[in-house]
Order: C-alpha cells, then structure tokens, then sequence
C-alpha cells in the first residue's frame, strides 16, 4: 500500500541518517581531542605575554604540533571511507581548525616574524592531500585570528622593556591588511573578522604612536630617525 | 639596515604572492556560488508558481489545472534545474549546499505537490532523482538531491497541503481532504521519527511545529464538517454524511 | 574663510531639515485626523452587526467619507510642494489608509454587492492623481481586511433573519478569492493576510449550509439573481 | 459580469506587483556594483594612514569617481521610468551612497584642508538633478563617516614626524562639529552618529596636547615655554 | 573644609538610598501576597463554567474580597510614609490590582448583570482615597481581561441548558464594547487589550447565532421562524 | 611558589571535572537510548488520532514500557556510584522523563480514564528508590503534556463516530484541572504548563458545546437529555 | 438604564484618559524646551574647551538657566494641577534633567572650584519644593556626567598653556570620587556611570604628572591654595 | 449509570488524595527554597558591602580598610552563611543550587578579594570550605561550596581587580597593580584550562570574555605608566621606571 512504501522509504532515510550521525560521533570523538590540544598549546603560549623567555615556549608549543598532525591523520582516514562528503562533515572541525591555524602561524611568527603560508600550515598538519584539505578560508580566518592577539602582545611586549617591538608588528600587520584587501570578500563570517582586523591594525598604530612621541627607541638612541624623515 | 630591509621585502612580496593565489581560488569560489545562488533562486521563483498553479484548482477543473501544473513543473525542471545541474556539474554537492538548498527544497515541494495531487502519494527522492538525471553530462557525476534537502522539502509540502484541504472542504470535496489529512498524519509521523537523526535539525525542529499545526488545522476542519453534517442526517434522511456537502447543488451559486 | 562658508552650508542644512521635520508633523497631524474620522466611522458602521438599518448607517457613513476625501487633499497639498517625495512619507500614512479603503470598500459592498474597484476607491479619496495616488497593495490589503468582515456580517444577519446574506455574500466572497489567487504573491504582509481569507470563505460557506439545509428562505422559495440587484 | 470585471481588475494588479519586483532586483544590481567599487577606492585611498604620498593616492582614487558617477546615471536612468518613486526604493542605496560621501568628503579633505559641499558631491555623482538628487541626510552621515576617519590619520602622520597635523585637524573638526551642532537633530541614526564625533574631536586634541606639550613643532625644533604662552 | 561638606552631603545620599531600596521590598512583599489570594480567589470563582451553583460560588469569592481589601490597606499605610510617591512605585502592583479588577468586576456582573464601576471597585478595595486611589487606565484593563472570561462563560451555560445566556452577555458584551469605544486609546496595552474584546463579541455572537437557528429558547420549546422575525 | 599552588589547584579541579564530565557522557549514552525508545513507542501510539484500535496499540505500546524501565535502571546504577549527586545530573533526563511520564499517563488514562499516580508511574519506571526516585515536579509537568493530547484526541474521535467521548474527555480534564488547582505553583516551568491546561479545557468545552448543540448523543438517541436538564 | 449609566461612566474615563494624554503632551513640550535650551546652553560653554575666555562664557551660560528655571517652574506648574503625579511623568523628564545637573555643576565648578549641593542645583532649578524636588539619583548622575568633561578640559587648559589646572582639577576630582564610594551602589546606571569617573581621575592624574614632571608651572614656582582661592 | 458515576468519583478522589500529597511535598520545597533564596541575598548584599570597603583602600589606609573589610567577612560568615547553612543542613544540595548560588558567588568573590589584598594570593576552596565547617551541626554532613560556585566566583573577582587595578595605580601604587596583573592572568589562564568541563559552560565562556576585557583592561594601564614612565627617565635622571611616579610628593594635593 501507499502508506506500507512511505513506511519503507524512510526506513531507509533513517538508516542513512543514523550512519551519518555515527560518523558524526566518530568525528566529534577526534575533534574533542584537537580542541583539547590547542586549548593546552595556546594557554602556555599565551605566556608570551607575561614576557617569558619564547624560544622555550616555542619549543614546548612546537612538540604539540605533531599530536595534532596525528589528530588531523585520524580525521583524514575516517572521512577516507565516506569520499566526497569532507564538506558535508566539515562544519564539525571548522572552528577548531581555525583556532590550530591562527596558533601555527603566531607561533611561526614569533619565530620568524613572516606569515606561514596556507600550504605550510597544511603540511604542518598533514592536510595538504587533496582529499583532505585544509580549506582556504578556514586557514585565512584563523589568520585573522592571529591578529587579534597582535595588539595585546605590542603592550605586553613595550612594558616589558621592547620598544621595537610595535615597529615590527604595525610593519606586518600593514602588509597583512594589504594582502587581505586583494581578496573580494562576499559578506560573510571571513569578511566581518577580516573588518576587525582593522581595529588591531588602529590599536598597534596607537601604541607605535605612544612610543614613538615619546623618543623611546631600542637603544635609547634616535634610530632610524632620518629613515622616518626620510619616508615622510 | 639594507638586508634587513631586503628580506622584510621579499617576506612581503612572498605573502602578496600566497595571497593573489587565494584571491584567485575565493574568486572562482564566489563566482560560481554567486552562479548557483541565481539559479537556486530561479528555481524556488518558479516552482512557487507551479504550487500556486495547484492552489487554482477547484472541484470542477481539476484535471487540467494539475496538468497544467505538471507542464509548468516540467518545465521547471528543464529549464532552472538543469541550469542548476550544469553549474553544479563536477563540484562537490556538499560543499555549496547552502547556495542550492532553499531552490531544491522549493522544488521538492513543489514536485511532490504535484504528484500528491494527481495520484495521491508521495512521489519519493529516487524518483525525483530519476528525472534530474538527464539534466547532467553523463561523464560526470549526476546531482543527486540529498535527503535533507528532500525532508526539509517536504516539511514545507504539509504547509500547502493544509491550505488545500481548507480549499477543499470548501469546494464539498471532503474524501479529498480525509485523504490528504491522512497522508500529512503519516508524513508527520514518519518525520517524528527521522528528524532527530538529521545533520542540523535546529530549523527542522521548528518546522514540526508547524506541520503539527498544520495536521491540527485539517483535522479541526474535518471534524467541523463532520458535526455539521451530522447534524443533517436526521434533517435529510439521509446515511452518508459525506455526501450532504457534496449534495448541495452548487449550480445555484 | 573656509569656516564661514561652512557655516553658511549648515545653516541650509538646518532650514532643510526642519521643513522635513514639520513636514512630517503636518502629515501626522493629517493622518492622525484620518485614523481618527476613519474610526469613529468605522464604529458607527459596525452597527450593521447589530442588524440596525443598513441604509440610514451607510448614508452616515458616507458624509465621512467627504471629511476623508478632505483630509487626503490636505495630505496631497502639503506633498504637492515637495515633488516626488510621496514615498519617502508613504509609511506615515500606509497602515491607516489600508483601514480607510477596507471601510469604503465595505460600504461598497453593502450598497451595491460588488467590490469597489482600486480606481473608484482613489477617486472616492482624491488620490487619483499621478503624483498622489492609492499604492496598489495598501488597496489590495484593505480588501482582504474587508474580507475579514464579511463572516460576522453573515452570522449576525441570519441570526437577525436575513436568510438570504450567505448566499449573496458567498458568491462575492469567491470571486474575490479567486481573482486574488492570480496574483503571485510574495511571502510578505500581503500573502499572510490573502491566507486569513480561506477561512472567511470557509465561515461563510457554513453558515450558508446551515441556513441551506434548513430550507430558511426569506420567502420560503429560491431566490434568484434578481433579489440581489433588487438590493442595489 | 462582476467577476469577469473583477479578474480584469487583477490581471492589473499582477503586472504592476512584477514590475515593481524586477525593478527592485535592477537597482540592486547596480548597488552591488557601487558598493564593490567604493571598497575598493577607499583601499587605495587609506594607504594615507601608511603615510605614501598623498598626491598620487588621490589621483588614483579620482580615476574611480567616474565609475561611481556612472552606476550613479545608471541608477537614475532605471528611476527615469518610475517618476517620484526615488524614495520608494531609496533604502535600497542609502548607506552604500553614505560611505561613497566620506570616500568623497575625505579626498577632498586630503586635498584642499575644507568640506566638500554637498552640492559639489552631488555633482561629482552626477546626483544635482531635482529628480535623482543627494539625500541631504545621506550627506551629512556620510560626513560624519569621513570624520571617523580622521583621529587616525593624525595619529600616523605624527609618528610619521608631520607635527603640524594635529593643528589642521583640529581646526577643521572644531569647526565641523560647531556647524554640526547648529542643526536641530531628531532622535535618529544621524543623531547617533554626530554623537560619536565627539569622541573624533576629543582624540585629535589628545593628540594635539602630546606634540604641543612635548613642544614638537613642524620644523623639527624644540619650541620652548614661550611659543606656548604665545599662542595663548 | 570642602571636602568634608562632600562627605557629608553623600552620607544623607547614602541614607536615603538605603531607605528607597527597603520601601519597594516591603512593597513587594504585600503585593505578593495580593496576586496569591487572588489566585486562589479565581480559581475557586471559575467553578461557574463547571455550571457549579453560582450564589455560593459568589458567597465564598465574596469573604476574599476583604482579605484583599486588608492588604490594599497595607500598601496604603506604607505608602503613608512616602507622600507623593504613590507613582513611583505603581509598577510593583499594577499587573495584580488589574486582575483583582477584573475578578471584581466579574464576579459582581454574575450577580447583577451590569458593570461594577470604578468607584465602587475602588470602595471594594479601599483605594478611594485622593493618595493611594485605583488607576483608571487598571480599572480598564481589568474591565478587559473580564470580557475574556465571557465567550467561555456562554459556551459552557449553553451546554448545560441555559439558551438564554448567550442573549443576556451579547446585550452586556456589545453595550460594554460601545462604550470602550468611546474611549481615544492611546497605542499602548491598554489599546491592545481592548482590541481583544472584539473577538470575545464575535465568539458570544457565534453562540447566539448557534442557538438562535436551532431555535433553541430558554424554555425548552422550539422557537418559529416567526418569533425570529418578531425580533428583527 | 603562589602560582605554583594555584596550579595545583585548578590541576585538582580539572580532574574531578573531568570525572563528573565522563559520568555525564555515560548517563547521556542511556538517556538517548531512553529519548529514542519514547519516541518510537509514541509514534505508534499517536496512531489513536487516527482511530486505529486502541487494545492493539496499547499492547504494543506496553511492551516498550519495559524497555525503558531497564535504561532507568542503567541510570539508576551509574548514579549509584556517585551516592547524593543525583540532582547534580538531573537536568540531563528532566525533559526526557516528563515526556516518558505523559506516555505511561496518556496510556492509562485510554486504557482506565483515570489518572496514573506518581507512585504508579514511579513503579512502572523503576524510579521508586529513595536515592534515584521520579521527581514530583517532572511527574506533573508529564502530566500537563497528557492534557495538550486530550484536545486533539477528542477532535479526531468525534470526528470518527465517538460523541460520547467529549463528556469523558472533559470531565476528567476538569478533574485534573481542578486537582492542580490544589497546588502551590511558583512561577516556573510547571507552572506555565499548567497555565496552558487552560487552553486544553477550553478547546474540550468547545468540542462538546460543537457536539451537544446539535443534539449528537453516542447511540443516537436523546440519552441525558434530561440529566441537562435537571441541572440547568 | 444599565447601558446609559455605563455611556456615563466611559463619558467620564475618556475626560480623564485625554486629560491624561493631553497632560503628557504639555509635560513634552516643556521639557522638548528645556532639552533644547541646554544643548544650545551646553553648546556655547563647550568653548571653555577651546579656551575662549570663561567669565564671558559663564555669563552667557547663566542668563540660560533662569531660562531653565522657568521651564521647570512651568512644569511645577502643570504638574501642581495632578498632585501626587510627579514619579507618573517623571521618566518623561529624567534624562533631560540629569544634562541640566551636569550643566550646572559644571560651571559651578568652573566659577569656584567646588561641587554645586543637590540642594543648591535644586534651588537654582526651583524644584526645592516638597512636590517637584530634585530626584536624588538624576542629581548623582548628573554629576557623573560632568566629570566625564573634565578631563577634556584639563587637556585642552593644559595644550593652551594654564599649567595649574591639571592640579586643582585633580583635587576636586579625588575628593568627589571618594565620597561617591560612601555609597552603597546596586549595580544600575548610576553604579556603571560612578565606574567611569575613575578613568577620569587617572586621565587627570597623568596630565597632571605629564605637567609635574616637566616643571611647568605657571610661573615657575610651587603654587599654593591661595592661587585657587584667588581664582574663585 | 449510578454505578459509573460512583466509580468516577472514586476517581476523582483518589486524584485529589495524590494531588494533597503531592502539593504537601511541593509547599515544604517551596518554602525550604524560598528560605533560602532569601538567606542567599542577604549573603549577596553583605558580601557586596565587603568588596566595596575593600575598594575603599588608599595608599594609606590599606592596613585599615583591609581590617575593618576582613571583620565585615567574618560577620557575613557568622551571620548570614550561618543561616544559609542552617536552611540547607541534611538536603540535597544539589539540588536548591540555583537557590543558594549566586550568594555563594558573591560570598566567594568577596573573600578572595579581601584574601589577595592581604596576602596576594588566591584564598583556596578547601580553605574557604574549612571556615564553613563549624558553622554546621557536627551529626549532618555540612556544606561544601561546590567547584562550579568557586569559580563563577573567581570569575568574578578579575572584574574587581581590575577595578582595584585602575585605582592602585592613580595611588602611584605600580607594584600593586603588576602584582594584580600577574594573578589575574594566571587565573585567566587555568581558567581556560578547566571552563571547557565545567557543567553548565554557557554563563562561564561569557564571563571568561568579561575577564579578557579586565585583563587587557590592566594591561593597558600598566602600558599606560610604563611608557610615561620611561619619557621621564631622561628628564629625571632615575633608572627606576616605577618610582617616578611613587616619587611625586602627594602631599601637595
Ligand atoms: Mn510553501
Ligand atoms: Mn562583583
């Protein structure tokens, strides 16, 4: 009967249903634990800002990496049975990706004071197959991210004795805003984060500012003064 | 400091190269969303039509106003969904679901709608499937409407259903409209039991409400018809209470 | 200098926006004249409910409608000097004409049977003007407010004895239903309120079988067309 | 007959509710465009802040007025055909005109130290006729946008060692926010908005205190007490 | 010295902030009291749709009254303290006092048929006097929620044999509805409730109207047509 | 060191949270089985709006009562474990429980017409142990979820043929509704749901008004006819 | 009859209703005036901020707030005629007044350097009458909000070359802040606005600190109290 | 049917038996718990008071204030605790948690904050727990303050610090302040560690963007002097950044 096949055809929905939920679980069960990861690397990360030594802070953060490069691989392999629906499940990992992205790159820029690019980050993670990838815009909010920790490390970083140090920061954050300005943003969550990056960018100014009016300069000497001159 | 300088330089120029490279990919992204958009909006445009072209019908022209609405829910299919299937055509399905999801559903509405109409079931997601397959290049993978789209679909359905059955008992068709009680009791039933299971069932949720209002809304105009009539068999004389409303010549109008 | 000039442009900017903003308190004040004529109206209108007699309360009625007429000239004028703004104010006066053409068209209705059309309805307000005219969905809402009359009309009717109002009631009740159902509506106000009128039809369309099947005629015999134009 | 009449009336009614749907997705097609172009104006244009030289910044932002004036025309053209329903559709590109205004006001600003007016930005956008005109209120908001803008160029043009800017800036603001304060506001967006030049106004003196209280001055020299006392 | 008068000022600030707090606990512990008495009042009261005997439901309603009346007297020796002030707090009991009014008003139109007045609400709660008396704008409100017990008060008589019921609470309903009209409501939730009572008189006339075709009288014997007509 | 201590506190803390997060995920694991195992047993239950026969869909809604009863046992083990945190956790089978409590209520009601006690329902589930016990308040608010059942069971059962149904249905609502009356509510959740039983009474009254005005009795005859009018 | 009586009574509400509304309408207008008054009023003694001479600009302040004074006392007036309202309107009035405290105080303090009494504003203001007082809070709020001018102040003295000023700011501001902690604050609008008045202070502080540090001095000696007595 | 009726009212009693027991039961929870909400606001508005004293230090009064605040905590321990204690004694306390919580909040934030002033550190739960035990009868188990409580409370602290933050340093107070800095980031910092295993997160992850907000709040003050601080070096001649601002003679206010 009529009734008896609608009966049978959601019977079957719900089966599928249920497979998906339970990959579902399976996912959530990984993701909990990347989470839980990162929340531990950045919260001793975040002593960078209360000044402490970062080549052992680094070094510390650096050793946690490769547990979510592991994570990551576990991801990749359950998703592995089920091809073609990475973007079905991937609002599961997203933000918890993001939240790795905007770690790796601060922590490469400490290091190195230049943006990790999306393929670093991706083999760092080892998602750089292309099946299981790490989405672009995944990647580029979580450089947003990363940039809103950049003024509080400025301060941070200039009351504990570094007047440089938001010299460094505004050049990267300028050429970063640069760089995020090439992309045509559709009005979306990457667009609003990208729209406060601005505000980071304001803050650093000030702070350079403060610094700046007041003479205080790396050496106590008057560097780079003429270059200032020079460019004004 | 000139290498210092240098190397800030070429740091900079190394991020402006990643970046033109995202630029590029976002843009390509965007472009075909802002594509798929357009055609999901046509889609829902005209199968809204189509569900109106149904609403039209009335005890009398029944037959030519769900042919014509077939006719026009063909051509729904052939002229918006196929355009949606051919940008669609190689992509991944998941990936720009939310830029199609409101046209499909629109159209699973619409679709099985129609079909409800003409035979009285439910016209299921292999079938509807079945049509758009022609619609894509066979070397590529066809666009297949995936469950959810399907359920969400037909959540919607039971809305329309209900307005038509009030339409119905108007025009004194009351089979018509027990029939459709019925069917939206097991749709909603059957959804009880599937919703939970579903990806994000938030907005699914909501929409149970509705539809359980919506039963409600038929079965109170099917028990007011019924008392009503009830009333009447010792008036008339008469020992079917359906035929009452049916009865009542409507040429005087 | 440069500040004064600025001065000179502020001091335009002040005269502009007080006009607007008086100009918005004159169209209040007009409109609130006619939200409160169009109630008082309306009130005394109602009183066909309570079966009192229907021509004296429309000739009532109708003396309003020149005090309406009036105050939607008055409205006219005061836009008449600001050429092309009718929409920029449209939203001070929607809601309450949308009440003024639900109340002509029911008096319309209880005159002549038939729906009084957009044009007639403009003329009857004066807003038949290319600059100052009847919005067609402020028309086409207040029909379906009118619609929403039409089922207590019918109660109270049979309940005074008129046995025949279900009948004639019922037959314009579907023709407006289903001159609505060619329009494609949007899901807005307007759909929502073109739904409402399923169920007056549906009320009607009871009451008409209850008095059908208890063979309550006014004279004991069918009623034809001409009853109907009797009445007009 | 009546319903034949009625469903005439209807078939009006449908072709007039489409126009007014198409005519809606028009326009915005055109502010779409609009507002991609302004952004990417005001991109260019706010490399000011990293202190390149202004000249050729305006000259390259100048290039894209054309463009606005001609989605502009584009506007009015489509609006030609539905005379005095500028305001019917107005929502629909008010708050992207105001950002076009501050892209204006503050080139203009960079350029010559005064306020454009808002017959001059109603020119440069092709928006002077009576049909197709500049909001005033639009304006004015859009100003008050551009005056955001400020506190922060001064902030970098200090650093950047221009110890004169904090002087303009303020005697432009003052002067702004006194013409500001001559217009009799309405509890609205604008209002809210000129509130919140006074907190603009209020950094560009914190700013002004710093360079004059640490007596930098535009030379590069130390001013001593009595420059202080000079100019008070 | 300066600073002294300051602190001293302040500690007569502070005392009579302390005072303020404790009045409005007080307040609300009366208050309180009020909205459980009547409670348990209403429920006992709403027995009359169970066709219960009204005169004793009415008689053991009627002893509450008092125990109201007691509390009202309460707040008014409270408020004794606080001349002037009866507003300032007048939110803390309004919501309860509109539903004792309304409890009032419904009990003494079981009794009489006719609406109790302001004043001799006012009376029945001691709040007559010119200090602590009863908000019109609550008395009317009351009025309002009363007329919702209606349609439902006819329904259930109706059940339970009482034909002439829906006659007498149409005749109160429509006079009580004619005389709010009367009234210029402001847009407010006064306004709001009173609209409401525009669907309790169509659903009390719904009744009548069900009654009246089935030519059910109050004394069992089927009504003619005649006895309609004789009506009409 | 200071902060040293502190981080062996909070090292303490996260260890017992953690425990009680893992307990939490195992009495999640048994309510899912339990939210699940209600809602297949109430699917098929709902099938009386249809008028299937009652005896076979109770038994097999029976049948499923056991299954239930073993997962609170489950709950009730691990909660052994963890001796008075039972109302720590309690939140987390709340709602569950009360929509299992208006099953096993709706199910004795259509298989006896009386109302399942607390201790009887408590029984059934296996909760009747004074450490994992059914909690009263969840117990009521099952039963007001029962009542907004009756409504739509009465529709559907006269709609079927039952006119007798309507008497039953409402006497014992107005029993209930009467019982609650009984309790002291505070203004919670419960409380709001038996404000809604209101709504549920009323709609039964309207459905046996719609019923008794037109004289449907349950064999077709005049049955009580005079028991109605004994009482009017 | 019944239904004449009832037309009575109503005739009697809508008196009071418009009364009522037409009351509130007169408050309005009154404090629309008085809204006005002050911003103009504020306007004109916000130059103090660009160091126009103050004794000019008191004095023109001044002859405003017999202005203000008579505003009040036409308000006293209206509300003289409804005694015992006062708290009814008083929402109507509480913002505009609090700016009138802060206008007050804050020349007060300009004129003498010390905080003007709540019954002292009160006077000035004419509302000392035991009818239309002062409220405390809008008096303390009102005083919060003049201390959020000071710092602008102190700024714009300091940039003007009056070296003295940061420290007599700071005194007042020290011994305000300490006797508003005497109070005992719930967490409303007053507590958030108390909260700000300590980043005045330290906005003051630095200033003051910024001028200490650096020796400016007036005229180049220790400055006593007698300076500030001079002043006053 | 007299049979019936009987039996219904049979029924009907034994419905309204249930039901007196069951409102029995719910009148003394009621009660128990509106006790106890009451003891809990009255420990709200006294504790409330002790943060306020505590605000009231200055740079001389502190031994003082810090006194007359720990006196103001004991009564609100011996006083209105007591009480809350007593209500509670032999119950679930689990279960008229949300009754009594937020007093046992404020009564946390209250007594770590007059803790820190004193001794700078953290006053621990144990020890908070420990002061509560002789409160109650020795024969039932006594109230422990749970974890969750402890730290909404804790939570709420940072706001108050950094209050006092923004005050210790108009005081010229910078050690004070940095000390303050230092603990409020170490608390910020665990407690992003446990937030995400406590019970009900929800209410907590708002506070923890509260606390953020404190902590950059005293950041930037602690920026703030350090940059002013430094300009000075050179005109004063000092190496010590932080005297400067201690070295101002305050007499001369
Ligand atoms: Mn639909
Ligand atoms: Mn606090």
């Amino acid at each position: 009967s009529s009734s008896h096949s609608l009966e049978k055809q959601f019977e079957g929905f719900r089966t599928q249903l249920e497979e998906s939920g339970s990959l579902r679980e399976r996912i959530r069960a990984v993701v909990s634990e990347i989470e839980s990861t990162t929340r531990l690397t950045y919260a001793s990360l975040l002593l960078v800002h209360q000044s402490r030594p970062t080549p052992e802070l680094l070094e510390k953060a650096k050793s946690q990496i490769d547990v979510l490069k592991k994570h990551y691989e576990q991801l990749a392999e359950i998703l592995r049975e089920f091809p073609g629906q990475y973007y079905r499940y991937h609002g599961d990992w997203r933000s918890e990706t993001q939240t790795v992205v905007s770690l790796l790159t601060f922590m490469h820029w400490l290091e190195t004071g230049s943006l990790l690019t999306h393929r670093e980050a991706a083999e760092k993670l080892g998602m750089d197959s292309s099946e299981f990838g790490l989405d672009v815009e995944d990647y580029l909010i979580g450089v947003c991210f990363m940039s809103n920790e950049l003024p509080r490390y400025v301060v941070n970083q200039v009351t504990a004795g570094d007047y440089d140090c938001p010299r460094r920061v505004l050049r990267f954050l300028t050429d970063l805003h640069a760089a995020f300005r090439m992309l045509n943003l559709r009005n979306d969550f990457l667009r609003k984060k990208f729209d406060g990056m601005k505000y980071d960018l304001r803050r650093v100014e000030e702070v350079y500012y403060d610094v700046k009016i007041r003479g205080l300069t790396p050496n106590g000497e008057l560097v780079g003064d003429q270059a200032v001159q020079g460019q004004s | 400091n000139p290498s210092k300088r240098a190397r800030t330089m070429v740091t900079e120029s190394a991020m402006r190269d990643a970046f033109a490279k995202y630029a590029e990919y976002l843009n390509a992204l965007n472009e075909k969303r802002e594509r798929v958009v357009k055609a999901s909006r046509d889609v829902t445009m005209n199968s809204k039509k189509v569900i109106f072209q149904v609403h039209r019908m009335s005890k009398y022209n029944k037959e030519e106003i769900i042919e014509q609405a077939e006719k026009d829910l063909t051509a729904v299919t052939d002229q918006y969904m196929s355009r949606l299937v051919k940008e669609l055509q190689g992509t991944d399905f998941w990936k720009l679901r939310r830029a199609y999801s409101p046209g499909v559903q629109e159209y699973v509405e619409a679709a099985t709608f129609c079909n409800f109409c003409k035979t009285g079931t439910l016209l299921k997601l292999d079938e509807i499937n079945a049509t758009l397959l022609p619609l894509s290049d066979p070397s590529l993978e066809p666009l297949k409407i995936n469950i959810l789209d399907y359920l969400l679909g037909l959540a919607d359905l039971t809305g329309e259903l209900m307005r038509l059955a009030i339409g119905r008992i108007s025009d004194g068709e009351l089979d018509f409209a027990e029939n459709i009680c019925r069917f939206v009791r097991d749709i909603y039933r059957e959804l009880t039991l599937v919703v939970p299971h579903m990806d994000d069932s938030s907005d699914m949720k909501q929409k149970m409400d509705t539809m359980l209002q919506s039963v409600m809304k038929i079965e109170n105009a099917c028990f007011s018809v019924h008392v009503r009539g009830s009333e009447y068999i010792p008036l008339l004389g008469s020992n079917d209470p359906s035929s009452f409303l049916v009865g009542v010549p409507d040429i005087e109008l």
